[in-house]
């Protein structure tokens, strides 16, 4: 099986599901599977990104296909929810409730058996600190979302669904809870992150699911979507002395398409990115050109995004 | 557009009563785009409500185009557009006469101000949907008529507080694009925004804000240290490894990406030769650039 | 400019032209007051309500002048229904109250709930011209609303007189000045407590309900404790009766004769009296609006 | 089970603001406020009289549905209007649970409003006259009204935002019109089965004189309570089913 779409051992999957409003198809016919580790679920505006989660979670019900998490379909069985944690995207905190007060309630929920410790813990691995004791009403954006990744977490589920979890966050809280969501990864936990902020997910996730128009648009690793796109050429900018020299030697390399140079700088286009990385410096060697900077162009997630959304 | 500084601060502090917003700030900031970065309470929000005249610092001062921010208020806002982080956009009437109104409120006679706003409003990518009420709205159409807003009287200086809050990939693409280009409608930008990736796609300055202070003023563009190489490897990152060092270059590997530097020899043509000798090759190669995150971290650890 | 060669971006196009600034921004903020009160530029069901109102005031004047033409024989003075200039306020006076319990609120209710006040932030208006020019489109409407009736009735008298067009026009000018007086009493009357309720209250629908329920709660409280003389001092009660106090100062301007559910002649006080209460509450609000709103940009 | 009691508390202490708590107690106060004022003014008609035009003017038509309907129509709406619903549901307890602990939340704070308006009624009549006999009944005749109106205001609340609005419609136009013209749907009244309550343990003499202020078609306590029973387990199904089987977005 090596469909990219699907992985080895999967606790959520989704069998040719689909869900329509009336007439207006939100998600149709994804099959796709999550497993161990990050997984990025990314899609414009408006592309059935949202449906699906709350598909995922179970909140609402396909129109057509399954979802099975854990092996169930957890609004017949919610013994399962013990084991998912949810960050959704909206407010979803009670405004009354302190932030210790609304973690505790959610361990208490889950089932959790010593609430006072896992809240403890909870709070700490946000880092939410003095405010802890604060009403909800009163907080940040930023803070609000992090009482809320705490609540998720309180339970220490085995599956985490994280809706824009990076929302109204500054750079320091950011990049502690892009390290809190790899390491729950590294776990072995299911960790599903959707989010706007690509380079973000790119650091976080190691394979991502492209939706868009409610189809699946593309899934895997990064790298392996772009190369899959054999239609659309690498762009690579190459800096290097004697760059002339180097510009007419790559030429005759069979994998390079063209080039276009710059005082200084070269732009190549190559069906195949490895392979250049292999050849340049081998050619530059040749020529003895000092090249001091290769970067591909549009190998990001972002380029690859641009892509899909473009097709 | 003289090479005077745009925004420039002497000693500014301002404090709510015990709590001390900002202490002791200075910076000059030449003309082009800014980037206004700093951790939530670190005094961004209170920084630009002064430059905007709506909060008087206790001690200090600042100037914004020349002008004092406090005394010369009226002169300085009407040389500049603000883009809010919260919503600010009336919902009954349409994006189209809210532009208008929003020319007229910066001195406009009616006619250029219903020219400017259909040529902004085309600008920022509202076609067909400026002639609807902004009610209906998407976040990404509402953002776009916030910067409509702010640059459709033509300023000098835009203030933009986290202008790509709430869009999608394709709408924060367009909106960090337009942000470019306003360095070439002659237009200055500081732009405050929590994601470091967007500052550092857009601005050419930073200043970085924490807890009230000044941590950092300067250019964006000498945070790449020349002579360490960073390099990631496509094949056997050991080898190459282990054949740097031989050659005498210090090595710090984290996987397939090195750091190479070496005190003789030149690094780029040791990575190049390395490479070319074991056969391996590189996804990306260049001088080790300490990103806006690194310094940011670094600063506001210490 | 210096001779650097600039290359503009295709899709901008600098603007040199002439630049209004603070005068400009108030011009803009002063028509938009008046635009947002009649609900122009804004969807119908926003235009439905005030001009309904506007009709209520003028199509009285406009029915009993076009009346006077056809019959001609009908003398102005003696058979108009709402006799003269003075009573006609008692028309407008009630009009005027509705139409500013709903001009107030729409006029600051939302650019605060809709956060657009940081915008006019950025714009140079400094909070006293915000709030200047909300209260200037304000006044403008409800002079606007009790004045022309009256000049149309001025000029319907005026022709319908015996002694000619424009003899009577200048016989009946010292009737100018009592007009212009009584229009200025209920406009510092209605609008300044208007805009201090706009100022508290969060919700236009509560704003509206607050401004009505102070008026003729007010009103009806003053007059029964007015009645209730066994408690000492209740005459005083009578200062509450705030929407008595405009046509109270009307009559004596006109000097008409005084109606016998007029709470401040029952509670024996002096016209000049409400004239007082009228002007210290229309102080009082602009104070408070204006601190607040210092606050708020 | 520990769930089920913190959704119950917290469901109250959601419910029962400090502001709504102000608000509601003097409104609780209202028939006794005017029970007073009438000593004054009809010194010469009987306490009871008094007692017995409050209970079936203003209390259990007016004041016990009202307050119930507030407070229940929000254990609900104000899940599905904060987006704490998915917070809520998405937990390893059965829906019934969920929605019985609701349901409780919401019964605790309306019955303990309307049950605090009964006390401080019959304690000023008890004040008056004497007699203390009445207290209970009317305390457990309000419970048992309150329960009924919550049956049909918390599932309600879930449905639409519009609640308030279509709960009083219900109020005024089914309690009064319909249930007078079709007297085979008074079972159902809420009005008749907290009336049927009070008057079931109130002393019989009470009871005969409730009959002229409207009292009539009412049934015996143990029906009363019954139907109360049964009326609330529906409702306590009916939203175990939508929380199974409804898209909750």
């Amino acid at each position: 099986m090596n469909d990219p779409a699907l992985v080895e051992s999967p606790t959520v999957e989704l069998d040719d599901a689909s869900k329509w409003f009336g007439q207006k198809v939100a998600v149709s016919n994804v099959t796709c599977s999550f497993g161990p580790g990050v997984t990025g679920l990314l899609g414009p505006n408006g592309a059935g990104k949202t449906t699906m989660l709350r598909m995922l979670t179970g909140l609402i019900r396909p129109s057509q296909g399954s979802v099975r998490v854990l092996g169930v379909w957890p609004r017949t069985s919610p013994s399962v929810y013990a084991d998912v944690g949810l960050v959704p995207e909206e407010a979803a905190v009670y405004p009354s409730l302190t932030a210790r007060e609304f973690v505790r309630y959610a361990a208490t929920l889950a089932g959790v058996t010593d609430v006072d410790e896992a809240t403890a813990r909870a709070i700490d691995t946000v880092a939410l600190g003095e405010p802890a004791d604060r009403k909800l009403s009163g907080y940040s954006k930023g803070m609000r979302q992090r009482a809320k990744v705490a609540a998720a977490l309180v339970s220490d589920p085995q599956i985490l669904l994280l809706d824009e979890p990076l929302n109204g966050t500054d750079p320091v809280q950011r990049l502690h809870l892009i390290n809190l969501f790899q390491r729950l990864g590294t776990e072995g936990r299911t960790v599903i992150v959707s989010s706007h902020i690509l380079d973000e997910v790119d650091r976080m996730s190691d394979r991502v699911i492209a939706i868009v128009d409610g189809r699946l648009a593309a899934a895997g690793d990064v790298a392996a979507i772009r190369e899959a796109m054999t239609d659309i050429p690498y762009r690579v900018r190459i800096e290097a002395d004697s760059e002339r020299v180097l510009a007419a030697r790559l030429l005759e390399e069979a994998l390079v398409h063209g080039v276009s140079v710059d005082d200084g700088i070269l732009h190549v286009e190559t069906g195949d990115l490895a392979a250049l990385g292999r050849r340049v410096p081998a050619v530059a060697r040749e020529v003895d050109a000092r090249v001091t900077s290769f970067q591909p162009e549009d190998a990001s997630l972002e380029s690859v995004f641009r892509y899909l959304v473009r097709r | 557009m003289s090479e005077a500084p745009i925004l420039t601060a002497r000693d500014l502090g301002l404090a709510y009563g015990s709590i001390v917003a900002l202490h002791g700030v200075e910076f000059d900031l030449p003309p082009g785009r800014i980037g206004l970065v700093g951790a939530n309470g670190a005094g961004k929000t209170t920084l630009i409500k002064i430059l905007l005249g709506i909060l008087k610092p206790t001690i200090g001062s600042a100037t914004v185009l020349g002008f004092d921010a406090t005394t010369d208020m009226l002169d300085v806002r009407s040389r500049i557009g603000y883009l809010p982080e919260s919503d600010c956009l009336p919902l009954d009437i349409t994006a189209a006469n809210f532009v208008v109104y929003a020319a007229g409120l910066a001195g406009l006679p009616a006619n250029a101000a219903r020219q400017r706003a259909s040529d902004v409003l085309t600008l920022v990518g509202l076609e067909e949907e400026r002639f609807r009420p902004i009610e209906g709205f998407s976040t990404g159409m509402k953002q776009r008529t916030k910067l409509a807003q702010a640059i459709v009287h033509d300023p000098e200086l835009v203030f933009l507080d986290e202008p790509t809050a709430g869009l999608d990939p394709e709408g924060r693409e367009e909106m960090l694009e337009l942000i470019s280009r306003l360095g070439g409608f002659g237009i200055n930008v500081l732009v405050s925004s929590h994601v470091l990736g967007d500052i550092e796609r857009t601005c050419d300055w930073v200043l970085m804000l924490d807890g009230g202070r000044v941590l950092r003023s300067g250019p964006l563009s000498h945070l790449v240290d020349a002579d360490v190489v960073a390099v990631e490897v496509i094949g056997d990152a050991d080898r190459v490894a282990q054949h740097l060092i031989a050659a005498g270059a210090a090595v710090d590997a984290t996987g397939p990406r090195l750091l190479v530097s070496t005190t003789t020899d030149d690094p780029f043509r040791l990575v190049r030769d390395a490479l070319a000798e074991t056969g391996a090759g590189m996804r990306s190669m260049g001088p080790k650039a300490t990103t806006l995150e690194d310094v940011f971290l670094e600063g506001s650890e210490s | 400019m210096t001779d650097k060669g600039v290359v503009y971006d295709l899709g901008y196009v600098p603007y040199e032209g002439e630049r209004g600034a603070r005068r400009g921004a108030i011009a803009t903020t002063y028509r938009d007051g008046i635009y947002r009160v009649f609900g122009i530029r804004r969807r119908a069901r926003k235009k439905v309500l005030p001009w309904s109102l506007v009709v209520l005031a003028i199509l009285p004047a406009t029915v009993f002048v076009g009346f006077a033409f056809l019959l001609s024989t009908f003398s102005p003075e003696a058979d108009s229904p709402f006799g003269g200039h003075g009573e006609y306020f008692s028309i407008t006076g009630g009009v005027v109250l509705l139409f500013v319990a709903l001009a107030g609120p729409e006029l600051l209710i939302p650019d605060r709930r809709e956060g657009v006040l940081a915008i006019y932030s950025s714009r140079p208006l400094t909070p006293d011209d915000y709030i200047g020019t909300r209260a200037a489109s304000l006044l403008t409407v409800v002079a606007g609303f009790m004045l022309i009736p009256q000049v149309l009735m001025y000029i319907g008298f005026a022709a319908l007189s015996s002694d000619g067009f424009f003899s009577a026009l200048v016989d009946n000018v010292d009737e100018i000045p009592k007009i212009l007086a009584t229009t200025a009493v209920y406009a510092l009357a209605t609008a300044p407590l208007a805009l201090l309720i706009s100022t508290i209250a969060s919700r236009k629908a509560a704003a509206t309900g607050i401004f009505l329920g102070v008026l003729f709660v007010g009103t009806g409280l003053a007059a029964a404790l007015v009645e209730a003389t066994s408690v000492p001092g209740s005459r005083y009660a009578a200062l509450l009766s705030i929407s008595d106090h405009p046509d109270y100062v009307r009559d004596w301007i006109f000097d008409l004769s005084v109606s016998s559910d007029r709470v401040m002649a029952n509670a024996g006080f002096d016209p000049w009296v409400s004239l007082a209460v009228i002007s210290v509450t229309a102080v009082a609000s602009s104070i408070f609006v204006a601190w607040r709103y210092r606050r708020l940009m | 089970m520990r769930a089920a009691w913190a959704i119950t508390t917290t469901t109250v202490k959601q419910l029962l603001g400090v502001r709504r708590m102000i608000v509601f107690g003097i409104a609780e106060l209202a028939p006794a406020g005017v029970f007073l004022l009438m000593t004054q003014t009809l010194a010469e008609e009987a306490a009871l009289d008094r007692l017995l035009g409050m209970v079936a003017a203003l209390y259990f038509p007016l004041l016990v549905p009202i307050v119930t309907l507030i407070v229940a129509a929000s254990a609900l709406g104000d899940e599905r209007r904060d987006g704490t619903l998915s917070f809520l549901v998405l937990r390893p307890i059965p829906r019934s649970v969920i929605a019985l602990s609701k349901f409780g939340g919401a019964v605790i704070v309306a019955a303990g409003l309307n049950i605090f308006g009964a006390v401080a009624l019959t304690v000023a009549y008890g004040i008056e006259t004497g007699s203390w006999s009445l207290v209970v009944p009317l305390a457990v005749g309000g419970a048992f009204a309150s329960i009924v109106y919550a049956s049909l205001f918390v599932p309600l609340g879930f449905f639409t935002d519009r609640a308030v609005l279509i709960g009083l419609a219900f109020v005024f136009i089914f309690e009064n019109a319909v249930v007078s013209a079709l007297s085979g749907l008074s079972s159902l009244s809420p009005w008749r089965i907290g009336v049927s309550g009070f008057s079931g343990l109130a002393p019989n003499e009470v009871a005969v004189e409730l009959a002229d202020f409207g009292g009539t078609g009412l049934s015996s306590f143990g029906t009363a309570l019954f139907r109360t029973v049964l009326i609330a387990a529906i409702s306590i199904g009916a939203t175990t089913m939508v929380l199974r089987r409804r898209d909750l977005t």
